[in-house]
C-alpha cells in the first residue's frame, strides 16, 4: 500500500517520472504506441504500488463503504488485474473502505455479469467495479445506477451507452493501430508479404475491432492475410494453428495473436525453426510472455492491467464519498510496446 | 381355486407406491432447501424477495430449455446443441426486425427455423440413426456457425416491441412467467396426454413402443423439434432482456441445462424423468451460482463446490430413492 | 363355427444379411380357427409372425386380408386392420406401469388427455378376466416377475380386441395354472371367432389347443394339416427333417441309491424380507435337485441370492461343509457355482457381442496362453457348443441379438456349462428351447449329475421337472412348502404343495 | 447320433468371417481418406511429410486419452472430465518440480493424482450409482478448482528433463510415438485381454455380466482410473511441448475426445467399439481442424463444415455397417 497522494493523470501526464526507477516512463511512452498520450483524459502507462494514475480525495466517508469487484478468471491477464485490485483493497482499507472480491468464473458472458450485478444491487453495495467486456449488460448496470450505486467499467465494454461513469480500458481501435504499426515495420513494407491472425473467440467485439482495424490497416498496405483462426485463449491451440500456418505458408512474415496464450506461437515457431524469421505479437505483460520477449522471440503490447483496476477503485472511492467525476467518462489505459529492447526496463527479472 | 397370496398382497402395495409418487422429488427438494438456508444463514440477503426474484429470473432460461431436454432424455435421447439454439434464436429475429419485418413475424420466424433445425437433429437421429449425442454436437457448430453468418459475429441491437419478453411487469420479471407457463404446459403434456405417456414409452423400450404402435420417429422428431423452438424462445428471451441479441449467448448453457435435467432425476438412459424435477434441477443450480456472489466463494473453491453439489445433490437423491 | 378365411399369406420371402430365413411361405389363416406353426429354433417362426404384425417387411410375396391385399409398413398399421400379437421377447415398457403398457398405443382418451379412471378400469378388467387380479395396475412392470410379465402381455394383446391374435411361446414362462387359463381364453376367443396363430415348443400344449399345423424348416413350408391328421411323434419327424427317438419318455429314473450321500451344498434359514422365508435344504453331489412352484413362489429370487446377486439378510450357506461367504457372483464362481438366470434378456445375454464372446465370457481364464486370450482356443470352444447344442448360427462371430430366442437361450445355456462348475443353478433353462434341443439339454444335464456335479433345477415345465429331479422341492409363498419323493412324483402332488395345501389334505385326497 | 450340418459347415464360414472383422472401420477409413483427397487436392501442401507430422502431432494428445476414453465409453460409462485432467496433469506435476521433487517422481506422483481422481469418479458411479454424465461434469469442475489452486491460475515454467515427452526424436516429435505405443497397447488390452472383454461385457448387460462373475465394479474404476492417468499423462506432454504448464489447457478437449471415440465407431450405449476406429475418428478431426488452416475456410463456414463433416462420417459409417 505505497500508492501516493498523486494528482489526477489527466492533469499531469508525466507526473509519475520521479516516482520510480524501474519503471521509466519517458522511455516508454517514447514509443509510437503512446501517440495519443498526451489528449485530456488519457491515462498513463504506471506501475501500480510506485504511482498511481488518480488521487483520491482528501474526505474520509461518513460509515464504512463497501465496494464490489466482479472479474473473471479465465487467463493469466486476470492474475495482472487481480493484483491491483489486491493493491486497491490494502490502500482503501486506510480510509474505512472493504473491497470484496467476486469472481464470476471462467465464462465472460453477459448474462453471467448480469447476474452478478444484481447479486451486488441486492446486497446493496456502496459501489461497483466491473468488467463487462460484451455487449447486453448495459440494462443491469443502469438498474444498479438507478438504485443508487455507481458503477465503474474497467478493460472492455460495448459501444452502447450505459450509466457507468467512468470507463477505463484499452481503446480498441488505438490498439489495433498500434500492432499494426509493429506487424507493417516487421513486415518492411514488402508488397505480398503475408500475415495471419489468431484471434480467441470470432464474438468478443473488443478482440473484433483489434482483428479488424489490424487485418484493414495490413491489407490496405499490400499485405495478404493467410487467414483468421480461433484458439480459444489456449497457448496449445496457438501453438497448433502455428505450426499449421507455418507449414501451409512457410512464408508468412508476421502472426498477431488476440488471445490467451500467445507464446504458444513462438514456440512453435522456435519448433520449427524459424525463429527470427517470423514476426509475434501477442497481448499482455503475463510472466509467460515476457519470457518470450526477453529472448526477442515475441513482442507483447501491454495495457497496465494493474494499473486500470487499481484506478478503478480510486475513482469510485471519489465518486462516493466527495460525487467527484473523472474529467471524462472514457478514459484509455494506453496501448504500449513491449519488446527485446525496453522489457527489462519496465520488468526487471 | 388357486391362493396367490405374494401377489394378493402386492396389489395394495402397489396403490400405496402411487400415491407416494408425488413426492419423487422429494430428495433435490430437500437439497434445494439445505442450500436455501445454507446460503441464507451466512447472507440473509438470500431471503429478500428481490434475491428470490434474481434468482428465478436467472434460471427462466435454463427452465425453458429444460423442459425441451427433459422431453429428449426421457426418449434416452440428448441435445447438445441447445446453446446454440439460444444465439440463432436471439440473432435471427434481431436480424430480421432490423431488415424490417414485423417484430412479431420475425418472433414467428425465427422460432421457426428453431423448429427447423431441431427437427433436422431428429432427422439425423431418426433416419440417418446417429447417436444422438453426436448428431446433436455436431448441429451445435452448424447452428453456432450459421448465427455468425447471420450477425456476422458482432451483437445486433434488439429494441423493439418483443424486447417486451425480457422485460417486466411489476416487479416480476416476464421470463420468469413465462417459465412457468411453459413449466406447467410441459408438465401437463408430459403427465397427461398420449404424447407424454408415448415420449417415456420409446425411452423406456423404443421396440416395446413400436411394437405398441406408436410412431417412434414422430415422437423423436416431436421432442428435437420443440427443444429447438424452446430454445430459440430462450434465446429471444435473452435478446429482450439484454436489447441486444450477442451471437456467444447461450455458449455453454447446454451443460446446465442437461445438469438441471438430470440432477432433476431424468435417466440419461431414458424413460425416467419429469418437469417438475427439472425445475427444481435449475433451481438448485441457480442457488448455488447465486450463493457464490452472495457469500463470496473464491473462484477456485467455486468450481470445487460446484461439483461437489452436483454429486452430493444427485446422490442424496439416488439414496433416498433406493430406501424407499 | 364359421370359418371363413381372415388372412392368406402368399409367397413370402424374407432374408436377413447372408441368411434366407422365410422361403415362399403359404398359410390360410381363418376365422375361429388356431392355427399352430411348428419349427426348430430358427425356423423364422417370429420372422413370418413379425411379418404379419408388420415389424419386418417380406421382400416378396403378399398378405390378403379379408379378401383384400394389404401392406403393413407398422405395427400401427397391423393393429389398425386388427391384428394384434403376443412377443416371443418381452416388450414392455420397464419404468410404465402396468396398465400404461397394456393401453401403450391406444390410450382411452378425454378429449386430448389420457382418461386415467377409464384406463385403470378398463385394465382392471381385463386382469381379471385373465384370472391374474394379483397384477396391480399402477405396478411398474419392472418389478414384475417374468412370468407376471407374460401375463401382461397377454392382456395387452387382448386389450386390442384383435381379429388375428398371433401368440409367439406366450407359454414359456408360465405354469401350468396359468397356462390352464390361457387354454380357457382361446377357447373363448375362437368361439367369438378370432383366429389365432400359435407358437409353442410345448407339443402337449399345441396338440391339446391347434386346430391346423403348419411345420417350418429351415423357412421352408414342410406342411400344413389339421391336427387329427398327425401327432407328435409325426410333427416333430417333420420339424427337424428325420426320426427323433423320443429321448424324453426314454430317459430312465435314476437309482436314488446311486447319488453320493456327500452334501455339497446347504442351506440353512435362509431368509429375505418379502421374498423368501427360513429356506433350509440339503444338495448331494451329483444331485439334481428340482425346485418346482407356482408364479412368484420366489425360487429365483431364492437362487440368485445364493448366488450373492441379491442380499441375504440373515441364514447361512455351506459348501461342502463349511459355512461360505458369497457376497458377489464372483465369488460364487469362486466357490465353483454356476447360475442360468431364467431372464435371458435381462440377465443373461450381451445382445451386441457376438455369438461366440457370449459363450465364452465366464471362462476366460481357460482360454488364455500367457496373459493373451488365445483366438483359436476361444473360437474352437464357442464352437463346441454351437455344436453340441445345435446352434443356429452362421458362425460364430455373428451378433448374437440377431439369432432367434431358442439359439440365444443356447448359447447363454452353454456359457455356464463351461465353466465346469462343480453347483450348477438353472433356472427355466429350457425356456424357448425347441423339442430336439431341449433332449440334448436334458441328456447334458444328466450328464453333468453323473459326473458329480449338483444340480439346482427350477422349472415351470412339470414334466421336465419330475422327469429329470433326484427330489423336488416345492415352494409356494417364499416357503419351502414341501420336498418331494420319487416315489411320490405325480404333477397332482407338486401342485398340492405348490398351492400351499397341507401334505395331510394330500394325503387324505389321495386315500379317496 | 444327432447330425449337426449346420454347426458343421459354420466352422469355415466363421473363419472367414473372422478375418473381414479388420474392416469395420472401414467406413470412417474412406472417410478419412476422402479428406485427405479432398483437401490434398486443393492445397498439395497437405501431403508433405512436415503437414503429415504436424497432423499425427496434433492429435497426439486426443489420441492418447480416446484410449481411455473409448475404454469408458465400451462401459456404458462416459468421461466428460478429461479437460480438467489435462491441465490438472501438467500442472501439478509443473508445481512438485518446481518445489523441489525429483522430474520424474513428479511425473509419477501427477499421474497418480490422476488415478486417484478418475478412481474417485469411478466410485460414484459405481458406490452411489451416479449417472457418469453427471458424475464427470462435476468432476471437471471440481479437478479444474484443484488445478487451479495449484497454479493460482498462473502458468508454471516447465523446463525440465520431464519435457523431453514433449519433445522430438528426429524429426518424430515424441508425443506421436507415445500416442501409438499407447494406441497399440490400448488394442491388445481391448482385443486380447480377459480385462478387454470384461470392459464390452459390462458395457453390453451390466446384469449380465455380474451374474457371469465379473467384477463389474473393478472393471468401471479401472477404465475411469485409466483414462485419468492418460489425461494426465497427456497433459505433461502437452505442459512439455510448450514448456510451461497452462492451467487454461485441455479445456474443450472432452468434446473432441468423446466426438473421436463415437466417430471411431464407439457406441454411447456400450458394448460397442475399437480402438482403431478411435485412432481413424481423432485423425479425421485432426484433418478437418488442419485442412481448415491449408484452405483457408472462413471462420464460420468452419464451424458448419466441422458440424457436417461429423454427421457425414457417422452416417457413412452407418450405412456401409448396415449394408454388411
Ligand atoms: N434381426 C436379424 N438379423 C439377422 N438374422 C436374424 C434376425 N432375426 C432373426 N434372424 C435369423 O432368422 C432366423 C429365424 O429366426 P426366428 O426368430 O424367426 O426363429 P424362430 O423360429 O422364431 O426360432 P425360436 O423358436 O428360437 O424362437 C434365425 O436363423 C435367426 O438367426
Ligand atoms: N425386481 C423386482 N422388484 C420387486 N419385486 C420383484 C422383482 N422381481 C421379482 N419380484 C417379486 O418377487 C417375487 C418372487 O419372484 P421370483 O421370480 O423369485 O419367483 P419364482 O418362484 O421364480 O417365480 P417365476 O416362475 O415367476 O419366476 C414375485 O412376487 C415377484 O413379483
Ligand atoms: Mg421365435
Ligand atoms: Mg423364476
Amino acid at each position: 500500500g505505497c500508492a501516493q497522494q498523486a494528482p489526477a493523470a489527466s492533469e499531469e501526464p508525466s507526473q509519475s517520472a520521479e516516482a520510480s526507477e524501474s519503471a521509466a516512463p519517458e522511455e516508454s511512452t517514447g514509443a509510437e504506441a503512446s501517440a495519443g498520450a498526451a489528449d485530456a483524459g488519457s491515462y498513463e502507462w504506471k506501475q501500480v504500488g510506485e504511482v498511481e494514475n488518480v488521487k483520491i480525495v482528501e474526505q474520509e466517508p461518513e460509515k464504512p463503504l463497501r465496494f464490489a469487484f466482479l472479474g473473471f478468471q479465465n487467463n493469466p491477464f486476470w492474475n495482472l488485474v487481480q493484483d491491483g485490485v489486491a493493491e486497491a483493497t490494502e490502500f482503501l482499507a486506510g480510509h474505512n473502505v472493504t473491497i470484496d472480491n467476486i469472481n464470476l468464473g471462467e465464462n465472460i458472458d453477459a448474462t453471467v455479469i448480469n447476474n452478478g450485478l444484481e447479486a451486488a444491487v441486492a446486497q446493496q453495495y456502496d459501489g461497483i467495479v466491473t468488467t463487462p467486456f460484451v455487449t447486453g449488460v448495459e440494462n443491469y448496470i443502469d438498474a444498479a445506477v438507478d438504485a443508487g450505486i455507481p458503477v465503474v467499467t474497467l478493460y472492455g465494454e460495448s459501444e452502447k451507452p450505459s450509466k457507468r461513469f467512468v470507463f477505463i480500458g484499452q481503446d480498441n481501435k488505438e490498439a489495433g493501430q498500434t500492432v499494426a504499426e509493429a506487424m507493417d515495420e516487421a513486415l518492411g513494407g514488402e508488397q505480398g508479404a503475408k500475415f495471419a491472425i489468431i484471434t480467441a473467440s470470432f464474438t468478443m467485439e473488443n478482440l473484433e475491432i483489434k482483428r479488424n482495424t489490424v487485418k484493414d490497416y495490413l491489407e490496405s498496405k499490400g499485405y495478404v492475410s493467410v487467414g483468421d483462426f480461433e484458439a480459444n485463449d489456449s497457448a496449445d491451440q496457438t501453438y497448433t494453428l502455428t505450426k499449421d500456418i507455418l507449414t501451409a505458408n512457410p512464408d508468412v512474415k508476421a502472426i498477431y495473436c488476440v488471445a490467451g496464450g500467445p507464446y504458444g506461437a513462438p514456440k512453435a515457431i522456435a519448433d520449427a525453426g524459424k525463429t527470427g524469421e517470423v514476426f509475434v505479437i501477442g497481448h499482455d505483460e503475463t510472466a509467460e510472455n515476457l519470457g518470450y520477449v526477453r529472448t526477442g522471440e515475441m513482442t507483447v503490447i501491454g495495457q497496465n492491467p494493474t494499473g486500470v483496476s487499481f484506478d478503478g477503485f480510486m475513482y469510485l472511492y471519489n465518486k462516493v464519498v466527495a460525487g467527484q467525476d473523472p474529467e471524462e467518462a472514457v478514459l484509455a489505459s494506453h496501448s504500449m510496446i513491449i519488446d527485446k529492447d525496453n522489457v527489462n526496463e519496465l520488468f526487471p527479472e | 381355486m388357486w391362493n396367490f397370496t405374494t401377489g394378493a398382497d402386492a396389489a395394495p402395495k402397489s396403490i400405496k407406491k402411487t400415491n407416494k409418487k408425488t413426492f419423487n422429488e422429494l430428495g433435490i427438494l430437500i437439497v434445494l432447501a439445505a442450500l436455501c438456508v445454507f446460503i441464507g444463514l451466512f447472507n440473509p440477503v438470500f431471503f429478500t424477495a428481490t434475491n428470490a426474484i434474481n434468482v428465478l429470473r436467472q434460471i427462466s432460461v435454463m427452465g425453458i430449455i429444460a423442459v425441451g431436454e427433459a422431453f429428449v432424455i426421457i426418449t434416452s435421447g440428448i441435445d447438445l446443441s441447445v446453446g446454440s439454439f439460444i444465439s440463432l434464436g436471439g440473432v435471427s429475429c434481431a436480424a430480421l426486425i432490423v431488415a424490417g419485418v414485423n417484430p412479431w413475424l420475425g418472433l414467428v420466424l425465427a422460432l421457426a427455423l428453431g423448429a427447423g433445425l431441431g427437427f433436422a437433429s431428429g432427422l439425423c437421429v431418426v433416419k440417418l440413426k446417429l447417436n444422438p449425442f453426436i448428431t446433436t454436437l455436431a448441429m451445435l457448430n452448424i447452428v453456432k456457425g450459421i448465427s455468425y453468418l447471420i450477425s456476422g459475429g458482432l451483437p445486433i441491437d434488439f429494441d423493439n416491441p418483443v424486447a417486451v419478453l425480457g422485460g417486466t411487469v411489476g416487479p416480476i420479471p416476464v421470463p420468469v412467467i413465462l417459465m412457468f407457463i411453459i413449466i406447467v404446459i410441459g408438465h401437463i403434456v408430459l403427465t397427461k396426454t398420449e404424447f407424454g405417456r408415448n415420449i417415456f414409452a420409446v425411452g423406456g423400450n423404443e421396440k416395446a413402443a413400436k411394437l405398441s404402435g406408436i410412431r417412434v420417429d414422430r415422437v423423436k422428431f416431436a421432442v428435437y423439434a420443440i427443444t429447438g423452438v424452446l430454445a430459440a424462445f430462450a434465446g429471444i428471451i435473452t435478446a429482450g432482456n439484454l436489447n441486444s441479441a450477442d451471437t456467444a449467448a447461450g455458449s455453454g448453457m447446454e451443460l446446465d441445462v442437461i445438469a438441471a435435467s438430470v440432477i432433476g432425476g431424468c435417466s440419461l438412459s431414458g424413460g425416467q424423468g419429469s418437469i417438475v424435477g427439472v425445475l427444481i434441477g435449475a433451481g438448485i443450480l441457480g442457488v448455488i451460482r447465486n450463493g457464490f456472489v452472495l457469500l463470496m466463494v473464491s473462484n477456485y473453491w467455486q468450481m470445487i463446490t460446484i461439483g461437489l453439489v452436483i454429486i452430493a445433490a444427485c446422490a442424496f437423491d439416488m439414496f433416498r430413492r433406493s430406501k424407499q | 363355427m364359421e370359418n371363413s378365411e381372415l388372412l392368406r399369406v402368399e409367397h413370402i420371402s424374407k432374408s436377413f444379411p447372408g441368411v434366407k430365413v422365410l422361403n415362399d411361405i403359404n398359410i390360410d389363416f381363418r376365422k375361429g380357427e388356431v392355427h399352430a406353426i411348428l419349427g426348430e429354433n430358427g425356423a423364422g417362426k417370429s420372422t413370418l409372425m413379425n411379418i404379419l404384425f408388420g415389424y419386418y417387411r417380406a421382400e416378396e410375396g403378399s398378405l390378403i386380408w379379408e379378401g383384400k391385399k394389404v401392406s403393413l409398413h407398422s405395427p400401427l398399421e397391423a393393429q389398425h386392420i386388427g391384428i394384434s400379437m403376443i412377443h416371443q421377447e418381452n416388450s414392455l415398457v420397464p419404468y410404465l406401469s402396468v396398465m400404461d403398457n397394456i393401453y401403450l398405443g391406444h390410450y382411452p382418451k378425454n378429449g386430448a388427455f389420457i382418461d386415467k379412471r377409464k384406463l385403470r378400469e378398463n385394465a382392471v378388467d381385463l386382469l381379471r378376466e385373465l384370472e391374474v387380479p394379483d397384477i396391480g395396475p399402477d405396478t411398474p412392470v419392472e418389478k414384475l416377475s417374468v412370468a407376471q410379465k407374460q401375463l401382461v402381455e397377454i392382456v395387452k394383446a387382448l386389450s386390442l380386441k384383435p381379429k388375428l391374435l398371433m401368440m409367439d411361446e406366450p407359454t414359456a414362462a408360465l405354469t401350468a395354472k396359468e397356462t390352464h387359463t390361457l387354454m380357457n381364453i382361446i377357447g373363448k376367443l375362437r368361439r367369438e371367432g378370432t383366429a389365432i396363430v400359435y407358437v409353442s415348443h410345448r407339443m402337449e400344449e399345441v396338440f391339446e389347443v391347434a386346430d391346423k399345423i403348419t411345420v417350418l424348416r429351415d423357412g421352408v413350408m414342410i406342411k400344413t394339416v389339421d391336427k387329427t391328421d398327425i401327432d407328435i411323434d409325426e410333427a416333430v419327424r417333420l420339424m427337424v427333417g428325420r426320426d427323433l427317438e423320443n429321448q424324453m419318455s426314454s430317459m430312465e429314473k435314476r437309482d436314488p441309491a446311486s447319488i453320493s450321500s456327500e452334501v455339497i451344498l446347504e442351506v440353512r434359514g435362509l431368509s429375505r424380507k418379502n421374498k423368501f422365508e427360513d429356506i433350509s435344504f440339503a444338495a448331494r453331489k451329483g444331485e439334481i435337485l428340482g425346485f418346482g412352484g407356482l408364479v412368484g413362489a420366489g425360487r429365483s429370487e431364492l437362487m440368485e441370492s445364493i448366488f450373492g446377486f441379491d442380499k441375504i439378510d440373515s441364514g447361512e450357506v455351506l459348501i461342502k461343509g463349511r459355512v461360505v461367504q458369497i457376497k458377489s457372483p464372483y465369488d460364487a464362481a469362486r466357490y465353483k457355482l454356476a447360475l442360468v438366470p431364467e431372464e435371458r434378456k435381462v440377465k443373461g445375454l450381451f445382445p451386441d457381442l457376438s455369438v461366440g464372446d457370449n459363450i465364452n465370457i465366464a471362462s476366460y481364464k481357460k482360454l488364455k496362453k500367457g496373459k493373451l486370450i488365445d483366438k483359436k482356443l476361444e473360437t474352437e470352444a464357442a464352437q463346441r457348443y454351437v455344436e453340441k447344442l445345435n446352434i443356429k448360427t452362421t458362425n460364430t462371430r455373428k451378433r448374437i441379438g440377431d439369432l432367434s430366442g431358442g439359439n440365444q437361450q443356447k448359447a447363454v445355456l452353454s456359457r455356464w456349462l463351461q465353466t465346469e462348475p462343480e453347483i450348477l443353478i438353472l433356472d427355466e433353462p429350457t425356456h424357448g428351447i425347441d423339442v430336439g434341443a431341449k433332449a440334448e439339454i436334458y441328456g447334458i444335464i444328466r450328464d453333468l449329475a453323473d459326473q458329480g456335479i449338483t444340480i439346482l433345477l427350477i422349472s415351470s415345465e412339470l414334466p421336465e421337472l419330475l422327469m429329470l429331479s433326484d427330489r423336488i422341492v416345492v415352494m409356494s409363498m417364499g416357503k419351502i412348502s414341501g420336498i418331494v419323493e420319487p416315489q411320490d412324483y405325480s404333477e397332482e402332488n407338486i401342485m398340492m404343495h405348490a398351492t400351499g395345501q397341507k401334505k395331510s389334505n394330500l394325503s387324505e385326497r389321495l386315500k379317496k
